[in-house]
């Protein structure tokens, strides 16, 4: 039975040179258009940010690109009260729920307000360590179930997160209480310089779902339209009690793992750019032009957009800097207890001698 | 007004939970059909049924990981680990994830929620079934670790847990369990966390415990009065963090002199803590050492020599009489 | 895809009448004749410490009743090089590797004895955290694979133990690195009060290996000429490379969960008594008489050997009981620090105040 | 004789054990051809090929749960955990696991490994990866907590830990990996566990801390000698468990104070138990409380605060003149 994998056929709609080899589904045209506006902006983003990094200006900074149309393939479909569980790299999948994208630099900068996602949005705030969200994942999608509130979860995380304990107990949870979740896995390729094949000997992340009586999709995670299609028919079903599923996105980590990190000790050139011409970006763009969608000028226009949006986004960032250390002592618990009020003097002491 | 066992009153605390709020739900490893295997949960799936009381599969790192979620999104859970000793499994869900939602998210999102678990000796458990590990929990910022020694105490401080905004790991001394009766209230009530419990006044010697150590407290100090005309003062810690080093330290500051009991390995328990706190604190008033009482650095021993590895009456009374005469 | 478990059909060679529906393969009818009176003097032992437990010899008891075929079935297959690493049901399974059967009286009396295994054995002393010990049995399996000793490694554990996130992690490490192992599930339908099917979603535990590209088997677990031979089988291919391997031995805990548990609270006696039908040793027995390899004078006279056996393990226990609490000390470090001297001391004259 | 950084050493001593002894193994997440995160594996996949030098799937669990099976069938593995803060998913497989195989087996079987991991903060990394969680361990029996903070050391320790028949929690400061650099020997040398360091010696006062603290106490000695004419005698314990307790109540029965610095969160640091022996040992020398100088009970802080959340030179400083004055 070394053939599980074959179960599990890659989904595709829009292949690598832009043309569709299924239908749009549930998308116009025009979401398309749309949509990669969106990838785009957020494109720049990413590469601002890595910029950003070099000059010092933040910290180290995990990029997401390559995995714009998983990220936001998975969180588009989502309707308000659903609810999404994000993994530490998706800053474009949390920018589509409402969370300033701003929250990729408070993250690298060390800055607190990285985990102040507005309620509205429905957006855990990203934690690091691998696997551990998608059990939480379970708990929110298995609370809305209790409380009869017809909402989908959707959890993200990496392929090298498979490999622990978590998730395996998640997806046992997941499956035993019918939990309305998508285990959503951006599988791309690397988990920091392990690839995909020393993290595991099945062929597809997809076949796991077997192993709970799950059902499992293996989907191109670089497919805007094939991700977007199949998310929002799971969500639908996720929300009439037929989940939980399995969603393995195949999908490539274009950049290094964080701003720290350097892909030329364990990885190939040759394979970079293999990936590089699945882009879901310029494939999305091939077909637009195709079907004149999209021009030159359009696309110089989004090219000027992207950076005044960036540079906005930038603006904003700066603006919100400024934080005081008490959230540090008033978040550990709801009311401060008397000893750590104490410990709170002594370090607003020590923080006003420094800075005399 | 009924005389209850700590198991009793532990469980009409659940069943008055589950009661008033429907949000409180009971998960854990045979805690539906069997109503756990020390019966803490008896009765509640026939009353309250499996939505709310629920048989999870045997993974503790999945009740706790879920529970998380659960609390986050407005339900109120009330995981079982069915021994301390299990609570390894839990770790990074407890400390890196239950204890900082609040921290993380800049008080956007909690995780009120309570890990009950059974813990301590003497009762002739298998390995891992009788360690004492709350040194572990009071090192992790972010969660409230308590712990009853009676029936009152036990039901009071479990309701009061489970209002609590944030995590509490509620500590139960399972050789207590079915020990001895009291008289706890039918009605709900609440014991504030936070507040030790001084359980007898005394002039010449702190002795400080929680859980099962509290009775061998007790029994030290009716026997340093009996036999050496010694007034103990007993203190029922009752919830280590936040700690209550107010009245800790008020105590030893008129009696100059403790001793601090517990189950667990000596070195690095909370004990050590609890003795550097006292001597930072009121160090001009000791007459003498803080002792410590403890297991020793073993791990907990099979049950064939666990009663001399545990602390008893006797050695406490001898350790304070050091004190006393040190 | 729902039928997964459609791929492990239920491996027998025995049925429940004691009919041959295979062949006995690699084992000899003398040899089913050897393995009924081991199995009997096995099953007399376990009866026997379950009384000793009511009558408070001992303390808590867990009892391997109904499982004695694919304990044994696990466990004759293995070489002198093999290794066993057990769950903590696995008394039988342990006596078969040389490791006294007293260690299960040890192991209720809370007596330090009970991890006293002899070397010779390549047995692991059982150990209580459910699932942890698949770790170590890849561990060992790897090691004896890095030092190309040919040997064979089986670990052993119970149906709710796969929910444990150990479990996975050891299932992909041990395909990852291809070890030479046989995971070895005795699926007795329960894990204290929870059944199996709340346990987990999927039908059978056999495709859990569908997950990691291992080959996964599904064999009737009170079967012991299938489990026998299956065991055989892999045991042989691991050595040869070709592992790991998982097998669910389909099998029932004919007792409570240990001497401290009711299950008439969780468990309807028609249920025992279809798999008291379904009991290993008369299956066999049914099959002696038939072929006339058997007679009821035969059977009485082991009657009288378990019973005498089952003395002399008790005498030999007994024996056993006098221990120097020095090895609570002295087994902690290699060495023991002077800091623990120290607590020996103390320990030691407590004790003697104690016996004064 | 080189000059070599932390990193580098133990990258020397990794190779000299890996040449030594064939049993020797190095795993852990990204230790093969990435080098390690911190490169501290870097060059041993080349030269000791893959069976020797493993990239293992991303679980912790997996890492030191197979670790205790390859020790105990003779192996001699050194894994490495990526950050100390993800030893919480490992917690049961070194406590209730590796450090109790020989004690469960009665001596027959051990687990000798050493579980490499870097601690500490000051490097600006994300959440969970800069939190000191040495206490968890020293309260575990069966295990050894060794920390070295200078290359000599690091070197020497980590040879002597490969060499233990125990198992050891090697935890390596990830602030002075290439803070600066030693002479250390080039051939294999042992530095031997169980042992603490007077690393100056002084009279009037005791500073005591491990691994990232070192230096602190080292600046704050010359500190206190140059501005306020203190003699402060300063100890690396660089082995936690065993404690050298020998070493730390002569020095304080000496200088009659001691200030303890770490960066772990205060309540049941291993601060907490180096007061409570101290006192209980050399009570009557003491002329001042053992006071503490250590992370705030919160989790560790995003990184935008943690030069303030630190301990830092000032407040040793301060602290050891709050004792002298007390
Ligand atoms: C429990 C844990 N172990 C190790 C790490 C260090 N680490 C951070 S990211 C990473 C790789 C994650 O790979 P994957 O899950 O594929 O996600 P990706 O980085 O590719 O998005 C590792 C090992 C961690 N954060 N948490
Ligand atoms: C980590 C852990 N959690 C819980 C327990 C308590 N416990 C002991 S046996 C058991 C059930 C085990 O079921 P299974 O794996 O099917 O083995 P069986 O008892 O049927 O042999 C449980 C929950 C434990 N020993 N370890
Ligand atoms: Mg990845
Ligand atoms: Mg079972």
């Amino acid at each position: 039975m070394g053939e599980a994998s074959e179960l599990f056929p890659l989904i595709v709609r829009m292949d690598e040179e832009g043309e569709l080899v299924g239908d749009l589904g549930l998308l116009s045209k025009q979401d398309l258009v749309d949509i990669y506006r969106e990838m785009r902006l957020l494109r720049a983003f990413d590469e601002r940010a890595w910029n950003l990094q070099r000059q010092g200006v933040i910290g180290t900074y995990a990029p997401y690109k390559g995995q714009e149309a998983a990220q936001l393939g998975a969180t588009k479909p989502l309707h308000e009260s659903d609810w999404l569980v994000p993994t530490y790299r998706d800053w474009a999948a949390g920018y589509v729920r409402g969370v300033p994208v701003t929250h990729g630099l408070f993250f690298s900068k060390g800055h607190p307000r990285v985990g102040d996602v507005p309620k509205s949005a429905k957006v855990l705030p990203a934690q690091v360590v691998i696997g551990a969200q998608t059990l939480h994942g379970v708990g929110v999608a298995w609370a809305t179930k209790l409380r009869n509130e017809n909402a989908a979860t959707i959890v993200t995380f990496g392929d090298g997160s498979t490999s622990e304990g978590d998730v395996h107990e998640a997806m046992n949870f997941a499956s035993v209480f019918s939990v309305p979740l998508i285990f959503f896995c951006e599988n791309n390729q690397w988990a920091i310089s392990v690839p995909i094949e020393r993290q595991m000997r099945a062929k597809t992340i997809a076949q796991r779902a077997l192993a709970y009586d799950m059902e499992g999709f293996r989907v191109d995670g670089n497919d805007y339209v094939a991700v977007y299609n199949l998310v929002s028919e799971l969500a639908d079903r996720a929300r009439r009690g037929e989940g939980p599923f399995l969603v393995e996105a195949v999908t490539y980590r274009l950049g290094a793992h964080t701003t720290a990190d350097d892909p030329s000790k364990y990885r190939v050139v040759a394979d970079e750019e293999r990936w590089a011409k699945r882009d879901p970006i310029a494939r999305l763009e091939k077909f637009l032009l195709r079907e004149s969608l999209i021009d030159e000028e359009r696309i110089l226009a989004v090219d000027a957009a992207a950076k005044e949006w960036v540079d906005e986004v930038l603006a904003d960032f700066k603006a919100e800097l400024s934080i005081s250390s008490s959230v540090l002592f008033q978040n550990v618990y709801a009311e401060m207890p008397q000893s750590l009020a104490n410990q709170f003097d002594h370090y607003q002491k020590r923080a006003k001698e420094v800075r005399a | 007004m009924a005389k209850l066992t700590i198991a009793q009153a532990l469980n009409a605390a659940l069943a008055q939970a589950l009661e008033a709020d429907d949000s409180v739900i009971v998960l854990g490893e045979d805690v539906g059909k069997d109503g756990g295997v020390f019966r803490i949960t008896d009765g509640l799936l026939d009353r309250f049924g499996k939505d709310r009381v629920i048989d999870t599969p045997l993974a503790e790192s999945g009740i706790v990981g879920t529970s998380v979620g659960l609390a986050i999104a407005g339900m109120k859970p009330v995981a079982e680990i069915q021994f301390l000793g299990f609570i390894y499994e839990t770790m990074d869900q407890i400390a890196s994830q239950a204890s900082r939602v609040r921290f993380r998210s800049l008080g956007r999102y909690s995780a009120p929620m309570v890990i009950r678990t059974p813990y301590g000796g003497g009762v002739k458990a298998p390995e891992i079934h009788s360690d004492s590990l709350e040194a572990l929990f009071t090192h992790t910022p972010g969660i409230k670790v308590v712990t009853p020694s009676n029936p009152y105490d036990a039901k009071g401080l479990l309701l009061a847990a489970i209002d609590d905004p944030d995590p509490v790991l509620f500590l139960e001394p399972m050789r207590l369990y079915r020990a001895f009766r009291d008289e706890v209230p039918d009605e709900p009530y609440r014991v504030q966390l936070g507040r030790a419990n001084v359980v007898r006044e005394g002039a010449d010697i702190t002795l400080i415990g929680w859980g099962p150590s509290v009775p061998l407290l007790k029994a030290a100090a009716d026997d340093l009065a009996a036999r050496y005309d010694v007034s103990a003062e007993v203190i029922d810690l009752m919830t280590l963090t936040p700690l209550d080093e107010e009245t800790i330290v008020e105590s030893v500051k008129r009696t100059q002199r403790a001793v601090v009991v517990h189950e667990a390995v000596r070195t690095s328990g909370f004990g050590g803590e609890i003795a550097a706190v006292i001597q930072e604190k009121a160090f001009l008033y000791l007459e003498a050492p803080i002792f410590r009482v403890t297991g020793y650095d073993t791990p907990y021993p099979t049950t064939m020599f666990e009663d001399l590895w545990l602390p008893d009456t006797t050695q406490v009374v001898a350790t304070a009489l050091d004190a006393i005469r040190y």
